[in-house]
């Protein structure tokens, strides 16, 4: 901590600020008292009266809390602009996920039973960290895109906005709990994965059509795996990861969800636009070309630990549960038939019929 | 078998089921086992731990502008990725892992871990001020975080651990955000009036990363000597509680913020200068936005209501002093103590401070 | 030019397109016929009818045409966000000036009588490359500002849009201009200016004020200086340059000018914060750590072709018309009294007692 | 007076009334006479000729990011200013001084320079279909305007001829855009109907300039083939000419895009691979965006109306095979002639080229 010296140089008295009461007769919503509950005070019980009211449309760039004042004089762009249409960002869960991941918090350096991981065969050994490589890699974009999206969300609807400051707060440590395993057990980080539709979701400059690919589609495979976790994991560390990862990563896919609902409720025609954008990502991920040669032999290889025809079968056990899941989210979010359509990527529709 | 045998028969068994297996050829440091560190005494398995051999090596010039980890074997087909920041000097900090697994053992819950019931009704005055103050720090809690979160895709995957401490400095911020909503909603009040923002340009518009940090260092200074004195400021248990919590997190910021700084002026004294430059900057608008509604609220509180806030703005002013006292002594700690004798004429004023001599103008 | 060989492995037929004719039958507006006038086709002969009514706001960040139809199916966010409303944008002027910086193109290379430069004394030779090695750099930011903002610019405002194309191009002949005199004479480069506001101009947000600062403070008193290059050019070229630049700066600050006056009568509460921003840059162009040491000496050097008093003399008197040409050019954006009111800086409000 | 008098007497003058001086310190490359070369047969002073002694000498690595010129001296106070490219091999070629005075020389007007009083009516469909092709090369000329112009502010100073150049390509796409609306607008018609736009993605999206450099290659080679038939396409001695100027305009651009490629792939040949995965994209959004539009008014014009346009879409389909083959044609010029073994699928069909055998998928 700072001390605070003295200046040498400190020889007048400070000047006195001014004494202006104008902000003691506001004109803002007054009298609001919430409420603690069962589980304290949670955002939803602050979201009362006016305050609760999420408005359509904001054109303020500013940061003042939705409910508060507009100050006297002029204000600046304060970001080069902000998504105004609630449409853009929304989702009525926002803030019950961020109060979920607020209070569902853990720490890799403590929570993870470290103890646990014995020596394992080098194989599988190599095999996880492979995967690990693999899987820091995707969570690391995981929070560069909400970072990048944060100055971009009106302050009138900062429940999304509260809701990315909490993804990339788990994106770190994300990042951090699959380095920490490649690096806990002597296996180290192996083969770089090459793409794989990483660079599609950052370079998205629509922010459904980002939520599209990375939360409803990119973190849906990701969660509908590590819920398999079981499947790959060698001891209770290993467990213990994937079982909490995919609590966080429950919380990120149903932002997508059910901002994506929202969209749709309230802007129909933004469907196809999602659809265009799903037709491209699903492409890039069953892509030969942007195929992740270390992902798909340690997974498969894991999957079978060891034993490649196993491997293959719980691959396709694993898959089909991720596009049956996939379709399931955009069933709930109301994009549905891309299956019935035959939009779904062949790739992915053949899953189905394993 | 002995372990060659067995990744050779891997191989073999993923090539015969059309599978990659070059993953298996990469040599691996075998010895690196990060879980031996990993004891309750040292705080479990902490990120400084994996910063061994190869992985711990932080490099001075990061040349690659993908997500690859450091460490990993790279593959030249992935697409760049937008990265902008390649140099150590720009970001580091040897606190930095550290810090993120503090933040992340000091982690606290708005909703639970503040004792809420113990507010109580005061009087309309000191609501109204504690309000206002509520939320003109709501705003820079939003700010905080959507102007350090927009710096996430700018670094490389080369300094990690910068990344990794910078996602807690949002987290914080969105808690900053909501803890001061919280209390501005929950004992008969409301939200107070908006700031004019102009003080945060500095934020937004950085165009170098430690740019932002010198003037995140002079905002949660401004911030931190305020929370400081909580102890008169809160009416309640509740308040209290606020006070030092958002204390302890904008302490761990400016740990980070000034060792970096620290580290830049030592690496690259050259860069004074323009890191002047950006000082000046910051201050200036610092000084012009200088509405007087937080040093008002300020006086209400202190005065005990409106009728004695007049009288209190003297100590308001005291308070603001060290604003600006801590703000240089930060500075000191990064080899920047020549700001003294170049602070803004305003920020002069506020602490005190002799007038800087007029300096000859050259107006072109 | 490529010749188009025939692909060895080419052995099949092409692919015919589908026939589509749902163009044939468009709802857009037909049977326009635009007549050329005596300087040609101009861009304001053919804003008639709908094609040349300007929408307040669009929402279309395409680069659809004003005017033509909208395609069937999706489109993508083409750009982050544009611009959507007119009065963060347009000016009146805005075509004219396009149609004036296309027919008044130069070349630097051919319309400067390179060969009326003599040999100049030496420290006159240093002080107009100094002189010039300053220009360059300014006028290298006031390309990259335009370019910065194209982006952002809604094709429905295809005027301002077309506008600052052609300020692209009138700056890099600047930068061009200005470099090649340093360079055409013997003297070389010299000192960098250390900033002087440049910065501020790139790094603004907000377009309105950007363009008061670059268009209407900046250019505006670049401008002023130029049409005194008679006081600082020792021969033809030099003299061509300044005219020729002074010119295409003209336009440049009429677009500042109308595009402030468009705003601030749409939207009056803009004039606050324009004021702010000015506030902040004429503080910058006359702070004393931001004083350029380069420039403020070889100005006042070439003004007085080595007599300082004499230089001194005229740069107040240059310094004295480029306040009042700023003056006026804020009264007839409908920004007035920043004299009155003593918000011009006082270094600037001093100038006019010299 | 010897000159080193006259500089010293200048510099007492200066520091005498205040002024800073300096600026007379530097050491001056008094050789350095570009006007000596400033023939009229030599075309003037064109920019080539700056380059010589240390100004001439283009950094691969340039490390300054501020808006200083190549040759100056720093001045260590300036703000950085935001720009992120500072390798040679990123956007050079040597023909950029060279074109930049090309364009400017081309330059022309399309108010002026176009003979607009040959245009005559013809038939209601031709007028649509000459419409709509109109409408879809300003939709082009915008978007190449507003791409181009963004990566100004991204290159450094090290590379001014590129930036230069740049600039003529941002005032060419300008011209693009406008004499095609007022084709449009010129002849007792109108616009038509705008395109879908996913086919931009790929240059409003670009990451890294090179990839922009071979989005811009494909999309241009889409034009130019398509410009080369203005003779067949054009009805009167205006759109002649329009079609002549633009092409002009458009091969000026690609020799740019196409030589600068060939540079990056000979300095780097490691980012082969990562450029082809642009090339993936690029066509990708090519293939899929792929309306008929374009094509059924080239349809109706060559088969003279809408009752010989089914016929002439044989034609059209041997126009769309030279779009891909002049694709291809130019990425051979760059060093990148394997690209043919790797076009996209769809892409293939247009050229009539076999398909691809399919490669095995992981589906991982």
């Amino acid at each position: 901590m700072v001390t605070v010296d003295k200046l040498e140089e400190l020889n007048l008295e400070p000047e006195v600020p001014e004494l202006d009461l104008s902000w003691l007769n506001l004109d803002t919503e007054w009298g609001v008292s919430a409420e603690p509950g069962r589980k304290g005070l949670t955002l939803q019980q602050i979201n009362k009266s006016l305050y609760g009211e999420i408005p359509a449309t904001s054109a303020d760039s500013s940061a003042r809390p939705r409910g508060a004042a507009p100050p006297e004089g002029a204000t600046p762009r304060m970001t080069p602009w902000v998504l105004g249409d609630a449409t853009e960002t929304f989702s009525d869960s926002a803030a019950l996920l961020y109060d979920e991941a607020v209070s569902r918090q853990w720490s890799s350096a403590t929570d993870i039973p470290w103890d646990t991981m014995d020596e394992l065969p080098e194989d599988i050994e190599r095999a996880m960290v492979q995967l690990c490589t693999s899987l820091t890699e995707v969570e690391f974009i995981a929070g560069d895109v909400p970072g990048k999206w944060l100055p971009r969300i009106a302050a009138d609807h900062y429940e999304s906005g509260l809701f990315l400051m909490s993804q990339v707060m788990d994106e770190a440590r994300h990042t951090d709990v699959f380095r920490k395993r490649a690096l806990a057990n002597g296996g180290g980080l192996l083969l770089q994965g090459g793409g794989g539709g990483l660079r599609q979701i950052i370079e998205a400059e629509d922010f459904t059509q980002m939520s599209s690919m990375l939360h409803i589609l990119g973190e849906g495979f990701v969660q509908s795996l590590f819920r398999l976790g079981e499947l790959i994991a060698h001891n209770e560390a290993e467990k213990r990861i994937f079982r909490l990862a995919a609590q966080d990563e429950s919380r990120h896919v149903a932002y997508g969800v059910t901002h994506l609902k929202y969209t749709l409720d309230n802007d129909p025609d933004k469907a196809e636009e999602v659809h265009w954008t799903l037709d491209m990502f699903e492409n890039t991920l069953v892509d030969p070309d942007q195929q992740n040669p270390g992902l798909a032999g340690a997974l498969v290889y894991l999957l079978g630990d060891g034993d490649v025809d196993e491997g293959w079968r719980l691959f396709w056990h694993v898959r089909r549960k991720q596009v049956l899941e996939y379709l399931h989210r955009l069933d709930v979010a109301g994009l549905s038939g891309r299956l019935e359509s035959g939009r779904l990527h062949p790739s992915l529709s053949g899953a189905l019929d394993n | 078998m002995p372990d060659s045998d067995v990744i050779a028969a891997a191989k073999t068994r993923l090539e015969e089921s059309g599978l990659p297996s070059d993953w298996l050829d990469i040599p691996v440091h075998w010895g690196v086992k990060a879980k031996e560190q990993a004891t309750p005494e040292s705080g479990g398995l902490r990120f400084e731990y994996l910063n061994v051999d190869v992985y711990g090596e932080v490099p001075e010039h990061w040349d690659n502008n993908t997500e690859i980890p450091r460490g990993a074997v790279p593959d030249t087909r992935t697409e760049q990725m937008g990265y902008s920041i390649f140099s150590k000097a720009e970001v580091w900090s040897d606190l930095c892992a550290g810090l993120y697994e503090d933040a992340i053992a000091d982690r606290w819950n708005s909703s639970a871990d503040i004792p809420w019931d113990t507010l109580a009704p005061v009087g309309s005055d000191l609501e109204h001020a504690v309000c206002q103050i509520a939320t003109l720090i709501s705003e820079y809690g939003w700010t905080k975080a959507q102007t350090t979160g927009r710096w996430l895709q700018e670094i490389s995957y080369g300094y990690i651990e910068v990344k990794l401490f910078l996602g807690t400095v949002v987290f914080d911020s969105a808690r900053l955000y909501e803890v001061w909503r919280k209390r501005a909603l929950s004992n008969g009040g409301g939200l107070g009036r908006g700031g004019r923002n102009w003080k945060f340009l500095p934020l937004t518009q950085s165009y170098t990363f430690s740019e932002f940090c010198v003037a995140s260092i002079m905002h949660d200074a401004m911030l931190i000597s305020l929370l400081r004195h909580g102890h008169r400021l809160a009416q309640t248990e509740a308040e209290r509680r606020i006070y030092e919590l958002c204390e302890q997190d904008i302490e761990r910021h400016l740990k980070y913020f000034v060792d970096h700084m620290r580290y830049l002026m030592l690496k690259e004294p050259v860069r004074r200068e323009e890191i002047h430059r950006y000082m000046n900057k910051a201050e200036w608008y610092l000084a012009k936005d200088g509405d007087d509604t937080l040093y008002s609220a300020l006086g209400v509180i202190l005065g005990d209501g409106r009728e004695g806030a007049e009288e209190a703005m003297a100590d308001v002013a005291q308070l603001r002093r060290e604003q600006i006292e801590t703000y240089l002594g930060y500075l000191r700690q990064c080899h920047l103590g020549d700001r003294e004798g170049r602070l803004n004429e305003e920020l002069r004023k506020w602490a005190g401070m002799v007038e800087l001599e007029e300096e000859e103008k050259i107006p072109v």
